[in-house]
């Protein structure tokens, strides 16, 4: 038993960093596809079938390019930085089940790493760690570009942390458990979160761009104004596996909003899991989208809307929901 | 076995990040090193069952304490070698020594008599997150209350202490208006 | 190879030595307070180890305050940090000795 | 009939009060004339009860709270008015009425005049406490009271060093007279279990003989510090540094009878223990001529009058030591009336005379002042028992006393005494009002005192003329509570012989006076005339030269002793243990300096060690406990 316990999970753990490896560098692809289709042109043509094998060739290229580390920057420190980001985003995999458990010969296999009873903290107390990787990298980098934007994401983490969590905090009461399968338990019979929560939802998926960086929170990266901040002074694979790591927090996002608030897999029927399937694509298109659609906020904006819009609303929307429940 | 393993795997890492922190002179690393022993930490509870405990050390030390003195770094200027004259090596470390084995002396003795009694045994059958809330909600109901009243004064004063001036926004006023700010600000 | 209550113990005896080490080493107030949080955990750890071997929740709830307290001290800490950086451009201990603001 | 006592006694306090809160500022006249209308509260009030008292009512007995109760020991803040108690007040309210008006005039020109009053008013309380208290304890709180009052006001003028030398002589005298008191105190609870009067005096006559003397003597030696009986007499006469109204108020009327008062007030204990009183008898007699003739020859207007007062409590004493009570109490009122009248006289002519006492450099002031003359010639004949005045009949039972109980020589030395009174007041009298003025000399214009001045002291004028006619209600009054009885000489011839000789023998002496002192040519004394260079003058003139000889043999040797322990001791061991305490200090200070720079970090680390040495302590004490059993039984094997 412990030794299929032992192979399962170092199997289950090996096919999530392979997929979600491989899957982030699609999500560059679509983007670049669904930017250009948004803006009337075509995007990669040119490697492959419709630009298929771009993705490959960006691959070599961040591979094979020459590992550059300047001369003032900590040099330990500015090495892990980008491991930490790619690291703590596929740690906190561990807890979403990302399929109905099936059963192989006997076996039953639950897809999930580990269905710790504090799940949902887990996810984010570790995707709250990702913040060392832009925080790191940024103080180590000796540029001052990489220091605003390690402030930058210091705030915007610790500040978007808490509606996250006061957001989340009216589903669990409702739920009354943290695990990820028990939400799924629940919404099969109670319907889903979203009908009773609409504000916690929509909360959630607004605190969810920010805390993956994406636009209109771009500004811990944002090209216009501090270069590429965090990643100014990084090249070749290091660089690469800050984006692998932004790619796979999307995805990992992907799969817990409609988890928590659609539904997620349902009773685990085929069709179930295609829906599921469904709802994680149009959150990750969505990321896609908005950032064609949006322009970027200002840092005060964006500090504003956090603490005079949103944790207020999320504060109110725990009190009613404590006294509706009670 | 797994639970000897892990405990020995963590402990090393732990005291060697938490050494690594209190004596290497770049701040950086201290930093980096804290925030790692932090998180090891985290196993630590894990492995003794008190999962949400686990998670609230994650969630508060690394994602905003350790995040917290990293604003700070840069505020202070400090990322780099820190300089700081060596007192007496000798001393502190008999010292600190002294003070470790007294204390596991100490708090060793009862344990050895077996003389502690479970005040609040927990339930097996309810989840730990469960039960914290149970027992925090009853017994600890005040203590909690006056820790979320520190919290909210501490809060305050954080942001009386070093926020002066919050309610400008630089980058909402024009060049010559900021000039102004700054000529002020010298007088 | 049972791991026991003294085992964890001794781990927080081992870590709060290294703390207090810290807290007396450190001449620079940032590193200083990192210490002290060493300290803090170290007498979590001891906290939540007997809290699991004598399966009473007390241990653990006294972690939550410490961890609430650590948290406290933080906010107020880095505030008057900031406010004596601005006004005398250093956070050396050495050099904090005067009383007067 | 109780609020009158509250009045009566609360009344100077709060006068005393009142005017404390305005010590440091400068003079204000209403400070006077309030704390004049309070202590004239007092003496109405004084005067309901002594009506009272008088109609034949019951004593009055207040109990105000318990003041200590500790084992056996029960001391209440109790007051009582009796018939003893009631003329006692009456004489202080009146007296220091009198002398609270006067002051308003005599202390003018003051600039501690706020001060004044406090001190005067609080020196009326305290012997109000003295006189009204229900025991002992009570009595020895207005003691001290008195003492200390008595210190402020001989002090008065601190900036001048005679002034603050005869207080402090003052007090240290009286100091060591309430040392004997105390004890009497003590032997008194020690045998007694109470120091309440009626207890006491219920339970003395159980004790053996031996107890009751020295009761009896210990408490006489605390009546003659406060009564300035020999040989504690000296300070009376230095304590004329005072402003006059304190003399006239405290020594004359007042303070110095708290001695006659106490033996009054024991005498159930003085009548077991006849030997004692036959002992303060014969020291009243001496001190009664002893002073007289030190007053001869003094050329001090206020000591002259001050050992007068001396001279006149001896004759207080020898009454009380031969168990004629009322007759003593008699002649304090009666000296209280007069002697206050003398002094406040006496206070007109040194402020007409700008503060010169010196008798010999005045003369012819009776035309300048004569309602001064009229009053200081009328309380002379008072003092010297002239009939029909105040002093004739009080002084005549105190010789007829001596005469009864058949103590001659105690009659005869009164007798004498008498008659040197007669001559002295006369003297001083003759000196001041008659003869040629030798003062345009001194470049002095006399005049006489303010108006309300001389009206304030009539009622004194008139008790002492009247006061004599009282003699028999007085009996009356006191006869139940002193046990009094009639002295009667059965033959009548003797009687008559004794009055008349007596009224001639003191005529004769006011007449030799008036023939030598008021005549023209009188030069002030130089030292050069004959009289004034033989023996019995120098001695007198130096009054005896006891306080010569205190100096020599108590306060000489005392001050070697002391210089050889100030250098011996007091710098050698004492001040080498205190300086070695002090620089142990400063130099544990100076090496922990460095503890308490203010450094952070130094400070941290002291407070590592402190957690350290807890932690060893915790640690032992864990082990000690934890392995007690076998510790001890190590250390029975060692032998401990």
């Amino acid at each position: 038993m412990d030794v299929a316990y032992l192979i399962a999970t170092v199997v289950k753990i090996v096919i999530i960093l392979l997929v979600f490896s491989a899957l982030a560098g699609f999500g560059t692809y679509f983007e670049r596809k669904v930017l250009a289709f948004m803006q009337r042109r075509l995007g990669p043509m040119y490697v492959g079938p419709y630009g298929l094998l771009q993705i490959a060739a960006d691959g070599i290229k961040l591979f094979t390019k020459e590992d550059i580390i300047p001369a003032n920057v900590v040099k330990p420190i500015f090495k892990i930085a980008p491991v930490i980001t790619a690291a703590t985003a596929f740690m906190a995999a561990a807890a979403i089940p990302f399929m109905p458990s099936f059963t192989i010969g006997g076996y039953e296999v639950k897809p999930i790493v580990s269905d710790i009873n504090v799940g949902l903290l887990y996810i984010f107390g570790v995707m709250g760690v990702g913040l060392y990787g832009p925080l790191l990298g940024g103080m180590a980098s000796a540029n001052k570009w990489s220091i605003i934007s390690a402030a930058r994401s210091a705030a915007v983490f610790i500040s978007y942390e808490v509606v996250t969590g006061l957001s989340i905090l009216a589903p669990v009461m409702m739920v009354g458990s943290l695990s990820l399968i028990d939400f799924n338990n629940w919404q099969i019979e109670n319907g889903w979160i979203v009908m009773y929560q609409p504000l916690a939802f929509i909360l959630f998926w607004i605190a969810a761009f920010a805390e993956t960086g994406r636009t209109p929170f771009h500004l811990v990266a944002n090209d216009h104004e501090i270069i590429d901040g965090f990643g100014t002074e990084y090249s070749g694979m290091r660089w690469g596996l800050f984006f692998i790591g932004e790619y796979a927090n999307m995805f990992f996002i992907s799969f817990v909003i409609p988890l928590i608030f659609l539904g997620g897999f349902g009773e685990g029927t085929f069709v179930d899991g295609l829906l599921f399937f469904g709802k994680m694509a149009f959150f990750f298109f969505f990321f896609l989208w908005t950032r064609a659609a949006w322009p970027d906020v200002r840092p005060d904006q964006l500090m504003w809307l956090c603490w005079k819009v949103l944790m207020p609303l999320a504060v109110i929307n725990v009190v009613i929901t404590g006294i509706v429940m009670m | 076995m797994f639970e000897a393993i892990s405990f020995y795997l963590f402990s090393f890492l732990v005291i060697a990040s938490f050494w690594v922190a209190v004596t290497t002179s770049q701040a950086l690393y201290a930093l980096t090193a804290l925030a790692a022993g932090m998180i090891l930490i985290s196993g630590f509870y894990f492995t003794l069952g008190a999962d949400f405990l686990g998670a609230i050390q994650i969630i508060v030390y690394s994602g905003a304490v350790l995040a917290l003195y990293a604003f700070g770094m840069m505020f202070f200027d400090t990322t780099r070698e820190v300089k700081e004259k060596k007192p007496n090596k000798a001393i502190v470390t008999t010292l600190a020594v002294l003070a470790a084995v007294l204390t596991v002396a100490i708090v060793a003795a009862p344990i050895v008599s077996q003389n502690i009694v479970a005040l609040y045994p927990s339930v097996e059958s309810v989840g730990n997150t469960q039960q914290i809330g149970v027992v925090l909600f009853t017994k600890y109901l005040v203590p909690f209350e006056v820790a979320a009243v520190m919290l909210l004064v501490a809060m305050i004063a954080g942001i009386v202490l070093a926020g002066k001036k919050m309610d400008i926004s630089l980058t909402k006023l024009s060049e010559s208006e900021i000039e102004k700010q700054n000529a002020e600000e010298l007088v | 190879m049972e791991i026991g209550l003294n085992h964890y113990l001794v781990l927080a005896t081992i870590l709060f030595g290294i703390g207090l080490y810290g807290v007396m080493r450190r001449k620079n107030l940032l590193m200083l307070f990192f210490a002290t949080e060493i300290l803090l955990n170290s007498v979590n750890i001891g906290f939540a180890a007997i809290s699991h071997y004598y399966a009473d929740l007390t241990g653990q709830m006294f972690a939550f305050f410490v961890i609430a307290i650590a948290a406290s001290e933080v906010a107020v800490g880095l505030g008057l940090l900031i406010v004596w950086y601005k006004r005398h451009n250093s956070i050396d201990l050495d050099e904090m000795s005067v009383m007067r603001g | 009939m109780e609020k009158y006592l509250y009045i009566a006694l609360f009344a100077p306090l709060v006068s005393s009060l009142f005017s404390a809160l305005f010590t440091a500022q400068k003079k204000k006249q209403f400070v006077g004339v309030i704390a004049s209308l309070l202590i004239f509260t007092a003496f109405a009030s004084s005067t309901v009860l002594l009506v009272h008292i008088l109609n034949g009512g019951e004593p009055i007995h207040v109990t105000l709270m318990t003041w200590m109760a500790t084992g056996g020991l029960n001391i209440p803040f109790g007051f009582v008015v009796d018939e003893v108690s009631v003329v006692m007040m009456m004489v202080v309210t009146l007296v220091s009425t009198v002398v609270h008006i006067y002051s308003n005039g005599y202390m003018d020109h003051d600039k501690s005049f706020n001060r004044f009053f406090a001190w005067l008013s609080a020196f009326v309380f305290s012997m109000m406490v003295l006189v009204m208290s229900d025991n002992y304890a009570g009595l020895f709180i207005g003691w001290e009271g008195v003492g200390l009052c008595s210190w402020g006001l001989i002090g008065f003028w601190y900036n001048k060093e005679s002034a603050t030398w005869a207080a402090n002589e003052a007090f240290i005298m009286n100091r060591i007279a309430d040392l004997g008191m105390l004890i009497g105190l003590f032997l008194v609870y020690w045998n007694t279990g109470t120091l309440q009067y009626e207890e006491a005096f219920a339970a003395f006559p159980g004790l053996d003989h031996a107890t009751l003397v020295w009761i009896g003597i210990f408490l006489f030696i605390g009546a003659m510090g406060k009564s300035a009986q020999f040989p504690l007499h000296t300070w009376l006469a230095d304590a004329m540094e005072g402003p006059t109204p304190v003399s006239a108020l405290i020594h004359a009327a007042t303070m110095v009878t708290a001695g006659v008062y106490l033996v009054i007030r024991s005498h159930p204990l003085y009548d077991l223990i006849p030997n004692v009183g036959l002992f303060i008898a014969s020291l009243g007699a001496f001190v009664a001529i002893f002073a007289a003739s030190m007053a001869l020859v003094n050329r001090d207007m206020k000591r002259i009058i001050a050992y007068s007062t001396l001279s006149q409590l001896g004759y207080m004493f020898a009454a009380a030591g031969l168990g004629a009570y009322w007759v003593a109490l008699f002649h304090l009122m009666a000296h209280a009336f007069f002697k206050a009248l003398l002094f406040l006289g006496a206070g007109n002519v040194m402020h007409a005379m700008h503060d010169e006492l010196d008798p010999f450099k005045m003369g012819a002031l009776k035309e300048k002042m004569k309602w001064t003359w009229i009053m200081m010639t009328i309380a002379s004949f008072a003092l010297a028992g002239v009939f029909p005045l105040a002093g004739f009949y009080s002084k005549d039972a105190i010789l007829e006393v001596g005469f009864v109980e058949h103590h001659y020589i105690i009659y005869t030395v009164l007798l004498v005494t008498a008659g040197l009174t007669a001559f002295y007041s006369f003297r001083l009298v003759a000196l001041i009002f008659h003869g040629e003025d030798r003062y345009t000399l001194f470049g002095i214009h006399p005049h006489e005192a303010y108006k309300f001045m001389l009206w304030a002291m009539s009622p004194l004028l008139i008790l002492a003329i009247i006061a004599g006619a009282f003699q028999h209600t007085f009996f009356e009054l006191v006869e139940e509570a002193l046990n009094a009885v009639h002295y009667h000489i059965h033959s009548h011839v003797t009687l008559w012989i004794m009055i008349i000789g007596t009224q001639a023998f003191v005529l004769a002496s006011i007449f030799y006076a008036y023939k030598k002192y008021a005549r023209k040519g009188i030069k002030v004394p130089d030292g050069t005339s004959e009289t004034e260079q033989s023996f019995l003058y120098k001695l007198l003139y130096n009054q005896y030269y006891i306080p010569y000889f205190y100096d020599e043999y108590f306060v000489k040797p005392y001050r070697e002793l002391s210089s050889i322990f100030w250098k011996k001791v007091d710098l050698k061991v004492v001040d080498a243990t205190v300086d070695g305490i002090a620089k142990v200090l400063y130099s544990t200070g100076s090496a922990t300096r460095g503890m308490q720079s203010g450094n952070l970090s130094t400070m941290l680390r002291w407070m590592v060690v402190g957690l350290v040495v807890l932690l060893m302590i915790a640690v032992a004490v864990g082990l000690a406990a934890r392995y007690s059993a076998e510790l001890s039984q190590f250390l029975a094997g060692l032998g401990v």
